[in-house]
């Protein structure tokens, strides 16, 4: 069993494109069956869990709405002896078998570090954040954070963009209005990115401006790529956490260890590290045929 | 309804075929995901849809309660969080008691009234559309739950709490029984209270009600105090299964589902008719085709297609047999 | 002699969920007569009336129209000239005067485009020809039930009719505007024009119409000419037996003054300066002509309007009603005049409305549904209520059983002074004689008393001690006793003596 | 519901005011705005929120007109998604000409009349409550789109095709213009015409229509189709200036707003009353209270809220200048 949320944006898209093609990869294996389901609220994800139990699996990834409420029922499928493999959003409780996930901390801060820098420490920096929830609530205190040290730098704008493109090219589009320079925006993922992007090219002031979006979307990283003028650089959250999860817990019934590990059984904890895309390494983080 | 009509055309079986078409529709559903997944009918597993049924459901009841009078309640969805929210918040002021909880509970339900009330002195004497009212509360309430929490979660310390929410009763998990009491009793309230018949006239023809002695604001006010209730009722049972309420997440969509379940059940937009029979049951066949597509593995991206066939199918197919 | 023959049925019957209601029926109508049709409520006039303009599609039978058999739908119906006005009012509420005259029929210009103005002048000088004072662009909620259903008239009639059928078009209509709508069916006549009337007031039939067709539980019971009948046989052959005197004694006031109203005023300026007293045990009678602001005062009596200015007294106390609920609770009920709007609710059971404004009565905490049940069957007895069963909804009855229901609500609340605002509208002979006897019965059992608005003016003369008679919101004359008579009444609504 | 709610108190000042409320109530929110911000009354600025709400104001044309015939319409947020990626799909497939934008433009609108005419015949000819096709359209739209492109993004390939949604004509963004354009012509359309007094006729009083011989059902139907229409030229424009469509995301949430437009702007859930004028402005408000919350840069978790007030004053001030 699977559980993610559902497609809403780009990312999630991505995440439910990776878990497809990581199931995809045991087609002809008779000895796994997958079931992928995805929720749009965090009670239907309990409910479909519910009904994957009863189904009566024997491994569960998942990738919580929310944390907390989807604790008791991740720690009843492990007690149920369910392998539970918690991705991204950790729950309340030790009571699972693995737990994966990207860093959301170093993801703000890590943009916020190399804005400030970029911007030798004074400029006016504007934010599109996603949509309001825990997640999004950390990465932006960590950005925040990355720029305690810089006094000379100032947030003119924090706005929401839902992550999604529309939404972000429309904020951006009224901030460009209202103020006449900004130096830095940093948006909460890739997808807003495009919009602001857009919305630049649109005002006609796509020039001195730094951009700074994340989580890799893999025409961003093109971009990069290919040198594009203000978008330098990215910071990966990677939606294929998912497949690398999938693995693991298909490894786990298999009874298979990771190579390279002397140890026996699969790692508890992994925390996936933000990496830097730049344009030199962008090669190894396009993937053409990703959705996101 | 009409039994002397009917009896001379068709006969018993037509009757039966015609009130409890959505019965048969449900009935027509399970045995389809019976045979396609065999799992499908494990006792657990109906048990499950009646319990992931009942957090909606019960609120579609409440909002049965405010279609039936010509209304709208769009604000269900944000008021589930603020009142799980509240609910929560409470038992970890008043501390890890079974006293603490009652009166959490109470407390909720009283923020409930007040809210209910709220809304419909807004519509009623405010004269601003419902829509508009229960549009501008989701957004509010929404606002207010992310902001006390800053966006993240509310989480109930109090284990007496967490456990109501999953506790089994008679071998039932308690919001199915919940769901099954509430039902009854808003049951009885619509079709043999005074109140209730009121509702109805108030929803079929307000002129006509308010000429007869019929205070029409006191009765339209009083059927989203049901509304706010109910919304309470779930909201409780919702935070203390989870043990915790997300302030962006919890809730969203609910509107749409439970006046889908209204509707499905015979509810009409326009007021005057309907059933909490009708809702009870149409809350099940959402909670059985949401199940049934994770029972036979309906790929992600075509569950919608699947969602969508069957709920225009399943109004298509009573609407049939009342023919 | 013309004897071409537009519309003929052959064996046509109805029926509804199962119950016939129209067994058979065989009706010719040639061109440039008048017909009228008569028969008790239930009896499947309206029914029959839907059938030959293609409304209703007939379970059973044919009809030929020149001859012609044809399957009729609306549009078609149209197209032939075959016109109904239903008997009940189906105006859009929300729209204006001449957009409702022209509502199927619009006029157009150039393009695809209204021609607005063009309706417009037409409609003013259609409503003009009536004699109504009408603005074309005034919205239709506005109007009474009165002007509304001239307003219907004259939809009808800017069509081009070859039948036109009226459905009781006079149900609504005081003396005056009913002579207008007689001349006006008199030149349509003699223009070619068939024209069929249906009506409660046999007088009107008797007047107008060149034959009668009568019909009972459904079947054609009699067809002849008008002018071999009287009205007590009309009514004898409608309900199939002998109808006693039509008009109870008159009840003794007790003197004593329950009601008195003093310098009455409405926000809305209709009603001005009204004083009138009310004794116990008496029927206060209220004519005058469609728009004189009987029902604007009522309504304002009760709670419906805001009043501006006057005093109540209610058995020697002031009071001051601010709405239908509060009066109830005085003990005042008033009956509206707009059956459909304000009457019913159509969706409902017919139960659940007669005891709709009574439930006290019915619940303890919970209703008593056999309790209701009973009330029904009593009131179905008492003023003979064709319906199938408690269960029929209400808006499946035949116009004159709704007014039947909506009287049983009223008289089941046990309430003391009653305001009936038109109560027979629409309400066969039987039904009418059971009703003022019903007025009767309470005034003698509980000293019940009673305000009756109406605008048939034997009515008012036959059961009212005293009548006020008013014009243009006034009180133009209070006339008793030997007062009480046509010629003075209506010299008092219209200001005008009948010779003048 | 007093008979005298309907008054003619007043002079030709209280008249104006109450038919141009709404106006009142835009021009109140700017100054407001421009005080507090004063880049907001920038040409520029003014212009830009014209142009954001054009594609839900456009959307809310078309539902104007169910919504006057009596009925609703929940799929146009999914279809906006699907038009939009049907319209970029086919450029991409004919080729980077103007013929072929042309073409593409022309084929999405054809697909969008087949749309709304098979949920107008659902919901007419099946006698399905327009709530249960619509919310079922709803999902199997996104469903759609969803599954061709995976859970990606259609992008478009056609410089032509997104120059178009950039566009400036006569220094105003193009889907201003259309706005304008759109709104005018379907003012004339429900004011001017046989087929518009029709859709008033039928959602006030659908019993006085048929015997009015309007062909009711056909009436209804039609406006399904306008609003697929509607539907198309929002989603069109919208795909060309983004010059891609999200299958997860574009769309989200469009018919609340735009159902919330029309509310605002005094058409009725109940059928039978509303107006293009007013839509429009209710649209601008909406566009205008968007605008506002980033100019004044209102935190994130209050923005709800200050939404929420804002729409409930705004029609509640908008019943105070009808007194
Ligand atoms: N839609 C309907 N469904 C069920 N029964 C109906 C319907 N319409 C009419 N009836 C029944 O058909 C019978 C004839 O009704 P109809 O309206 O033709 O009577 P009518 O002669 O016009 O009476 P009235 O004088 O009261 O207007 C009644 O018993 C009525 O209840
Ligand atoms: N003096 C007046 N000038 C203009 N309009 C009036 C006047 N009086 C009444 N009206 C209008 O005429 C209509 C009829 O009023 P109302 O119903 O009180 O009259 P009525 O005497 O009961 O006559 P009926 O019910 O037979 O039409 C109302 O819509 C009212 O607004
Ligand atoms: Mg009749
Ligand atoms: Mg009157």
């Amino acid at each position: 069993g699977v559980a993610i949320p559902a497609a809403d944006h780009g990312w999630t898209a991505g995440m439910v494109w990776w878990a497809k093609y990581a199931i995809n990869q045991y087609k002809d294996d008779p000895s796994v069956e997958f079931y992928l389901v995805t929720a749009k609220e965090p009670s239907e994800q309990i409910a479909q869990i519910q009904a994957l139990l009863a189904k009566g699996i024997d491994a569960l990834v998942l990738n919580p709405y929310e944390s907390a409420p989807l604790t008791p029922i991740a720690v009843k499928a492990f007690r149920e002896g369910v392998y539970t493999v918690i991705v991204d959003r950790g729950i309340n409780s030790e009571e699972y078998n693995t737990y994966i996930a990207g860093d959301n901390y170093m993801y703000g801060y890590l943009a916020g570090k190399y804005i400030a820098e970029k911007l030798e420490g004074k400029g006016n920096v504007v934010i599109i954040e996603g949509i309001p929830c825990s997640i999004n609530t950390e990465r932006v205190n960590a950005f925040k954070d990355a720029l305690k040290p810089y006094p000379g730098i100032k947030i003119i704008a924090q706005q929401p963009g839902y992550w999604s493109r529309e939404k972000a090219f429309e904020v951006m589009q009224n901030i460009l209005t209202k103020f006449p320079k900004i130096d830095a925006v940093w948006t909460g993922d890739d997808d807003m990115l495009h919009g602001v992007i857009l919305a630049l090219k649109q005002a006609g002031r796509d020039k001195d401006i730094i951009l700074v979006g994340g989580a890799g979307e893999k025409n961003i990283v093109k971009m990069i790529m290919e040198g594009h003028s203000l978008v330098q650089v990215d910071f990966t959250y990677p939606p294929n956490m998912i497949a690398t999860a999938i693995n693991l817990a298909v490894m786990a019934l298999k009874g298979e260890s990771l190579n390279g590990f002397y140890q026996k059984g699969i790692p508890r904890k992994i925390i996936l590290s933000t990496e830097t895309i730049t344009k030199e390494n962008a090669k190894d983080y396009y993937y053409p045929e990703s959705v996101f | 309804m009409r039994r002397d009509s009917i009896k001379k055309t068709g006969g018993r079986f037509a009757e039966i075929f015609s009130k409890y078409g959505i019965v048969i529709v449900l009935i027509g559903l399970v045995i389809v995901s019976g045979i396609l997944s065999p799992s499908f009918l494990k006792l657990r597993n109906i048990l499950n849809i009646f319990w992931q049924t009942s957090y909606v459901g019960i609120i579609a009841i409440g909002v049965t309660f405010v279609m039936i009078a010509g209304g709208i309640d769009l604000s269900v969805g944000s008021m589930v969080a603020l009142l799980g929210a509240f609910a929560i918040t409470t038992v970890n002021a008043v501390g890890d008691s079974y006293l603490g909880v009652f009166l959490a509970i109470l407390a909720t339900l009283g923020l409930s009234v007040g809210l209910g009330f709220a809304t419909g002195v807004a519509i009623t004497k405010g004269r601003i559309p419902a829509f508009v009212v229960t549009l501008g509360g989701m957004a509010i309430y929404r606002s207010l739950v992310l902001n006390f929490a800053n966006g993240g979660v509310y989480m109930s310390n109090s284990m007496k709490y967490s456990s109501m929410g999953m506790s089994f009763v008679l071998g039932m998990p308690l919001p199915m029984l919940v769901f099954i009491g509430y039902a009854l009793l808003a049951h009885i309230i619509l079709n043999n209270t005074k109140f209730g018949r009121y509702i109805f006239a108030v929803g079929a023809n307000e002129t006509a009600s308010f000429y007869s002695a019929i205070n029409v604001d006191w009765v339209r006010t009083w059927t989203y105090v049901i509304s706010g209730i109910s919304v309470a009722i779930s909201g409780i049972l919702l935070s203390s299964m989870m043990g915790s309420v997300s302030s962006s997440s919890t809730g969203n969509g609910f509107e749409l589902d439970a006046i889908a379940a209204a509707v499905i059940g015979g509810t009409s937009l326009s007021g005057g008719k309907g059933s909490i029979f009708g809702t009870f049951f149409g809350a099940l066949i959402l909670g059985v085709i949401n199940n049934m597509l994770v029972m036979l593995n309906v790929a992600v991206y075509l569950q919608g297609m699947v969602k969508g066939l069957i709920i225009i199918g399943a109004v298509l197919l009573q609407n049939l047999s009342k023919e | 002699m013309n004897e071409e023959v537009i519309l003929e049925t052959r064996g046509v019957s109805m029926e509804f969920s199962g119950v016939r209601v129209l067994h058979s029926v065989d009706v010719k109508f040639t061109r440039g007569k008048i017909y009228g049709i008569v028969g008790e409520n239930g009896a499947g006039k309206s029914t029959l009336m839907k059938i030959v303009s293609g409304f209703l599609q007939p379970v059973e039978g044919e009809i030929f129209v020149y001859g012609k058999k044809t399957t009729l739908n609306p549009l078609k119906a149209k197209e032939l000239g075959i016109i109904l006005i239903p008997q009940e009012l189906n105006l859009v509420d929300t729209l204006r005067v001449y957009e409702n005259i022209f509502l199927g029929n619009e006029m157009k210009s150039r393009f695809l485009f209204l021609d607005k103005k063009k309706m417009i002048e037409e409609s003013k000088r259609l409503v003009k020809r009536f004699g109504l004072n009408i603005s074309p662009l005034q919205f239709v909620y506005r109007l009474s039930p009165a002007q509304k259903q001239l307003i219907e008239i004259v939809k009808a009639v800017s069509k081009s009719a070859r039948l036109l059928i009226m459905d009781e078009p006079t149900s609504a209509l005081s003396e005056r505007e009913v002579k207008n709508l007689f001349n006006l069916i008199r030149r349509m006549k003699e223009e070619g024009i068939t024209v069929i009337f249906i009506s409660h007031r046999l007088k009107e039939v008797k007047e107008i119409a060149d034959e009668i067709i009568v019909l009972r539980d459904g079947r054609k019971v009699y067809e002849g000419r008008a002018s071999g009948l009287t009205e007590k046989e009309i009514a004898q052959l409608m309900i199939g037996r002998h109808l006693s005197e039509m008009y109870p004694e008159k009840s003794i006031p007790k003197g004593e003054i329950v009601l008195k109203v003093e310098n009455f005023f409405s926000a809305d300026g209709s009603v001005k300066n009204v004083s009138f007293d009310l004794r116990k045990g008496e029927i206060l009678g209220f004519y005058g002509l469609v728009g004189s602001g009987r029902t604007e005062l009522m309504e304002t009596l009760v709670g419906i309007r805001r009043k501006s200015a006057g005093r109540v007294t209610l058995h020697g106390a002031e009071v001051n009603i601010t709405s239908p609920d509060e009066a109830k609770k005085l003990g005042i009920v008033y009956l509206p005049e707009d059956r459909k709007t304000a009457g019913i609710v159509p969706i409902l059971e017919v139960y659940k409305n007669i005891t709709l404004m009574n439930l006290e009565k019915y619940s303890r905490f919970l209703l008593k549904k056999d309790l209701e049940i009973e009330a029904f069957r009593r009131y179905k007895e008492k003023f003979s209520i064709v319906s199938r069963g408690p269960y029929q909804l209400v808006k499946t009855l035949s116009g004159g059983n709704q007014q039947k229901v909506v009287i049983s609500k009223l008289v089941d609340t046990g309430a003391r002074i009653f305001i009936f605002d038109e109560p027979t509208r629409g309400v066969d002979v039987n039904a009418k004689h059971q009703i003022y006897h019903i007025i009767r019965n309470l005034i003698d059992e509980f000293d019940a008393t009673f305000i009756v608005v109406s605008s048939e003016l034997p009515e008012i003369i036959g059961i009212s001690n005293r009548v006020v008679v008013m014009r243009n919101g006034e009180v133009a004359g209070i006339v008793e006793g030997e007062g009480l008579n046509e010629k003075n009444l209506i010299y008092l609504a219209t200001g005008v003596s009948e010779e003048g």
